[in-house]
């Protein structure tokens, strides 16, 4: 349950570093627009190569620039809400949130995620036909159901109602809690912060 | 016992009504009919000239044949010159008057700002026959400006049937052909170099039929079949 | 309307254009992607090649074809040695010829499809767990349908419509490789055949037409779920 | 290397792809944005007639050009009306095949282009005061340029390597309608030429790899911003 | 400096039917994911024609099916700021906030807004490359900058942090204020909903 960072990376004429240590649970990233949350998530993903640093989550290097370690994005075990929801255009609600899923998965599991987002009426419906709040959680479901061995979340809760919010994170923190997930958060509600931070970290 | 298929006889295009008339006639002697791929003379040859399974080569000229003879394609002793044929002017039906192609004559005159249609006059037969012919008679300086140039000599008989053109140089055959032209003059034969139509097997040949058949073209039948389309034959 | 001869050519182009299309789909898309995701050096020169069929006036790639299929030449060499056959005056070389003449068109569309596809899509693919190779087949390659559909019309159209690359290099032997406009062509030498050709020109069109109609009923499925369509 | 008549059989060519590719670009726009944006009956038709260059023969094609262009034509007899003169045996002629030949394939990438452009950002142009006229100026037509550089050399391509249409059409007369296709047509009908012919050839191969080099930094200007590229 | 809406519309299998009647100032629409909140801006926009209704803005009527009247959606004077930013990725910045002004706008006003929203430095980039506040403040800046006679801001704030969020509101409580315009807000924060809001509505 712990993330290990320390990375750099130079993006048009920005600089962008960000170093820190987190012991367990979950981690809340938080600073100003265009700070480099978003950048650090895609270089812990794998999506953005840092021109140096170190990347170790929960034991496992995923990069090392010193020792030349470049873990590929799908073998990172990576679950990562994007800040834009990203689904697949071509596939059903249904299709997408399976994409990632083992084989071996529990369907107990996946009932209870999809009934938290609150998403099971969508199943057979095109991304393009879903509200921004709907298109947001099944992505949500996406990468949660994709047996992640951590999760970068990108302003997950933003536009969504409070009370589903509620749920939605008392859902991740159940997550974390029973399957001792590192959880890597953005977001910009001080209050969310504060409830949820094991640690805040600020860009 | 007949061979399962006919042999496969490369033909240049200009002979596809006179050469099908033929196929046909050797087919009621039983044997089966031959398979006749028309293109042009080059075409045909390269392919000859390649190597490609066929049986019989006719070509338009002399030339073509030479080429293969050139490669070793030939099977040797059997080419023979069987066919040949008259330059003429063209006109589009329902208009009058002929003109007499002496040396000298005003054809550069009688075409005004309009053009005559040839075969390409550096590379198709039909059209190094006309613009030989036109050379004789000591106009070709005044007409060659004025000359369109067909990629054959069906699509020069084509323009002047359209009225694209009023006036064409075509094969005689190729004038009797169609309905909608008529002759307007006829090129004196001393005028250019005879034109004539070999026959050839070709090495590459494996059909039992194609002697038969190369046999039957030169035949006094075939001959007259191919009198019937306007050929001249020896 | 038509008579049984005119049947067999029709059967005959169909097979050959479809047989074409089918075998050169996999091999345009190859290149389309190559063209658009790959950097090396000297991609503008695989992209010329590419181009050649088009720009070459078809009689010059058949004569190219014929050098390389004939029994001596360097592709006819391997065919004889592994089939014992040849293409040459065969439907398989209409087939190749059809094929080659269509490349340029179907990688084009290809590849503009291709291009636009959002890299981010394949980006969180990846992040669910799958590896280059299921991303290519699971969200590239089916983005990229509409530009095989138009690629796949196009290229038909044109291997349905190929003249001079095919008589120049298979001939044009009835039963084999007179296709639809061969025997067009044929009927084009014969003074006073118009009604002929405007009949064969008709079927051709009617095929055409017949493809586009299945392109876009296809292209109207794949596309249900987005906005491309 | 190339003689002065060859040079100028070069400089012939480019004019005659040149021209037809610039008059034939809006035109074949104004058709892809009706098959991609447009829900008539009878669409399936026009797209068919669009793609009929590409399923005839060429020489069908010409042969119809022909009909539809000589002075007793429909076409021809209007344009005689109109200028006195006639399109036949003119370079313009050899314009307007070139033209119609390459139509098809402009098209097809042209739509592609424009069936992917977002419909959201012509909704958030609207409500920022643009009518659909600035709409089309400022983000359709930008936005589908990919599609159309690639319909430009698809088309300068197969508009440089015109051949059958043009010789029906328009004869082969030097200096007029004489394109690298039909200089190196002539010269395959001569045995022995085969040097002269792959000397013509490599040119052709040499200016539409130009076009290509072109076009590629065309679309990379283009594209700085977007995606796309 | 008013709303009054009644309008109805299917889409797919939902019936969103919405009917407010909001004198002056700003009104928050408010409601849980997928209610039609967004559907609801696009039909008073133009972009979705209802089915039925009537949408009338300070005295203008936008649209009356009883009387058959439909303003084209440019002739609407809407500043729009969708869910997602929506920029025009083939212009620059600078070219996406221009696209809607009006020749004679003030260069002043300008600068102001570009500086409230902290975009200034932004100008000469692609939207591709913008960071996700960044994206949605050039989005803001793009649709007050269109000489507007009326507000549609679908969540604008999510995803900006809260020193940022308060200058923005004050902007637009401005605008409000000086030029009259009468703005629809859709929020999913109450304590927002609560301070902004001079009427609620829920949908
Ligand atoms: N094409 C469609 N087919 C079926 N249902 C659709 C379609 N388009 C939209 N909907 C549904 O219409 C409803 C209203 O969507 P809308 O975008 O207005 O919601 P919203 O209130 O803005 O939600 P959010 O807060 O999540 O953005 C949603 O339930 C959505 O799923
Ligand atoms: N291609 C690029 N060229 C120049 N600058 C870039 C490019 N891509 C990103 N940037 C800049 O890098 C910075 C970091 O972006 P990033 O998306 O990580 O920010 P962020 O912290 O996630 O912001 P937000 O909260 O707004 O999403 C931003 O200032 C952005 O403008
Ligand atoms: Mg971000
Ligand atoms: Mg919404």
């Amino acid at each position: 349950m712990s993330f290990d960072v320390d990375v750099e990376r130079r993006i048009g004429n920005a600089d962008i570093a960000c170093r820190f240590s987190a012991e367990g649970g979950l981690t809340v990233l938080f600073g100003p627009s265009g700070a480099g949350k978003t950048s650090t998530l895609n270089m812990i993903a794998g999506l953005l190569r840092p021109d140096r640093g170190r990347i170790v989550v929960d034991g496992h290097i995923l990069f090392d620039s010193a020792s030349g370690i470049d873990v590929a994005v799908e073998k990172r075990r990576v679950g990562y809400v994007f800040q834009d929801p990203r689904l697949f255009p071509h596939k059903t609600v249904a299709a997408n949130l399976l994409y990632g899923r083992r084989d071996n998965a529990d369907t107990s599991e996946f009932d209870r995620i999809i009934d938290i987002l609150g998403i099971g009426h969508l199943m057979e419906r095109w991304p393009r036909t879903l509200s921004g709040g709907e298109a947001r959680r099944v992505a949500i479901g996406r990468a949660l159901l994709s047996d992640p061995a951590f999760l970068l979340l990108d302003e997950p809760l933003s536009s969504l109602d409070r009370p589903r919010r509620e749920e939605i994170m008392v859902l991740i923190e159940r997550m974390r809690d029973e399957l001792g997930l590192p959880i890597l958060m953005v977001t910009h509600d001080s209050e969310e912060a504060n409830r949820l931070g094991t640690r805040t970290i600020s860009v | 016992q007949a061979h399962a298929r006919g042999p496969l006889v490369l033909a240049a295009a200009s002979l596809q009504e006179s050469m099908n008339a033929a196929a046909d006639a050797w087919a009621r002697h039983g044997h089966p009919r031959p398979v006749l791929s028309f293109a042009g003379s080059s075409s045909l040859a390269r392919q000859a000239a390649a190597g490609a399974p066929a049986d019989l080569f006719v070509s338009a000229d002399e030339g073509w044949m030479d080429y293969l003879q050139k490669r070793g394609r030939l099977a040797p002793g059997t080419r023979a010159t069987f066919l040949g044929n008259q330059l003429v002017l063209i006109a589009r039906a329902g208009t009058h008057g002929s003109i007499a192609l002496r040396k000298g004559v005003d054809l550069a005159g009688i075409l005004g700002r309009n053009r005559l249609a040839m075969a390409s006059y550096n590379s198709v037969p039909a059209g190094k026959y006309g613009k030989a012919a036109l050379i004789n008679l000591g106009i070709w300086d005044r007409v060659r400006p004025k000359v369109a140039q067909a990629d054959n000599v069906r699509a020069a008989l084509a323009l002047v049937e359209r009225g694209a053109t009023p006036f064409g140089i075509v094969y005689a055959t190729d004038a009797a052909a169609s309905e909608q032209v008529r002759v307007a003059g006829i090129f004196p034969p001393s005028s250019h170099a005879p034109i004539r139509y070999p026959v050839a097997r070709l090495k590459a040949s494996t059909n039992p039929d194609a002697e038969g058949f190369r046999r039957f073209l030169l035949s006094k039948e075939a001959a007259a079949i191919f009198r019937r389309f306007g050929f001249t034959t020896r | 309307m038509l008579s049984a001869e005119q049947w067999g050519v029709v059967a005959l182009s169909l097979k050959i254009a479809g047989v074409a299309i089918g075998v050169t789909i996999p091999i345009a898309f190859a290149l389309a992607y190559l063209l658009a995701r790959g950097r090396f050096p000297g991609k503008v020169l695989v992209d010329g090649i590419v181009h050649l069929p088009l720009v070459l006036p078809p009689v010059v790639t058949g004569w190219l074809l014929l050098l390389a299929f004939a029994p001596d030449g360097p592709v006819g060499h391997v065919i004889e040695a592994v089939t014992g056959g040849t293409v040459l005056f065969r439907w398989t070389g209409a087939a190749i010829a059809a094929g080659v003449m269509a490349l340029p068109l179907m990688v084009r569309a290809m590849r503009l499809s291709i291009e636009s596809v959002d890299r981010r899509l394949e980006q969180a693919a990846r992040t669910l767990g799958a590896g280059p190779g299921r991303v290519f087949r699971t969200i590239t390659l089916p983005l990229s349908v509409p530009g095989i559909l138009a690629g796949a019309v196009l290229g038909f159209a044109r291997g349905l419509g190929e003249f001079g690359a095919t008589i120049t290099f298979v001939s044009n032997v009835p039963g084999e490789t007179q296709t639809l406009p061969l025997a067009i062509y044929s009927k084009l030498q014969v003074p006073g055949s118009e009604h002929a050709v405007v009949q064969l020109a008709l079927v051709s069109v009617a095929l055409s037409l017949g493809a586009l109609v299945v392109s876009e009923l296809l292209a109207r499925r794949a596309g249900r779920g987005f906005h491309v369509l």
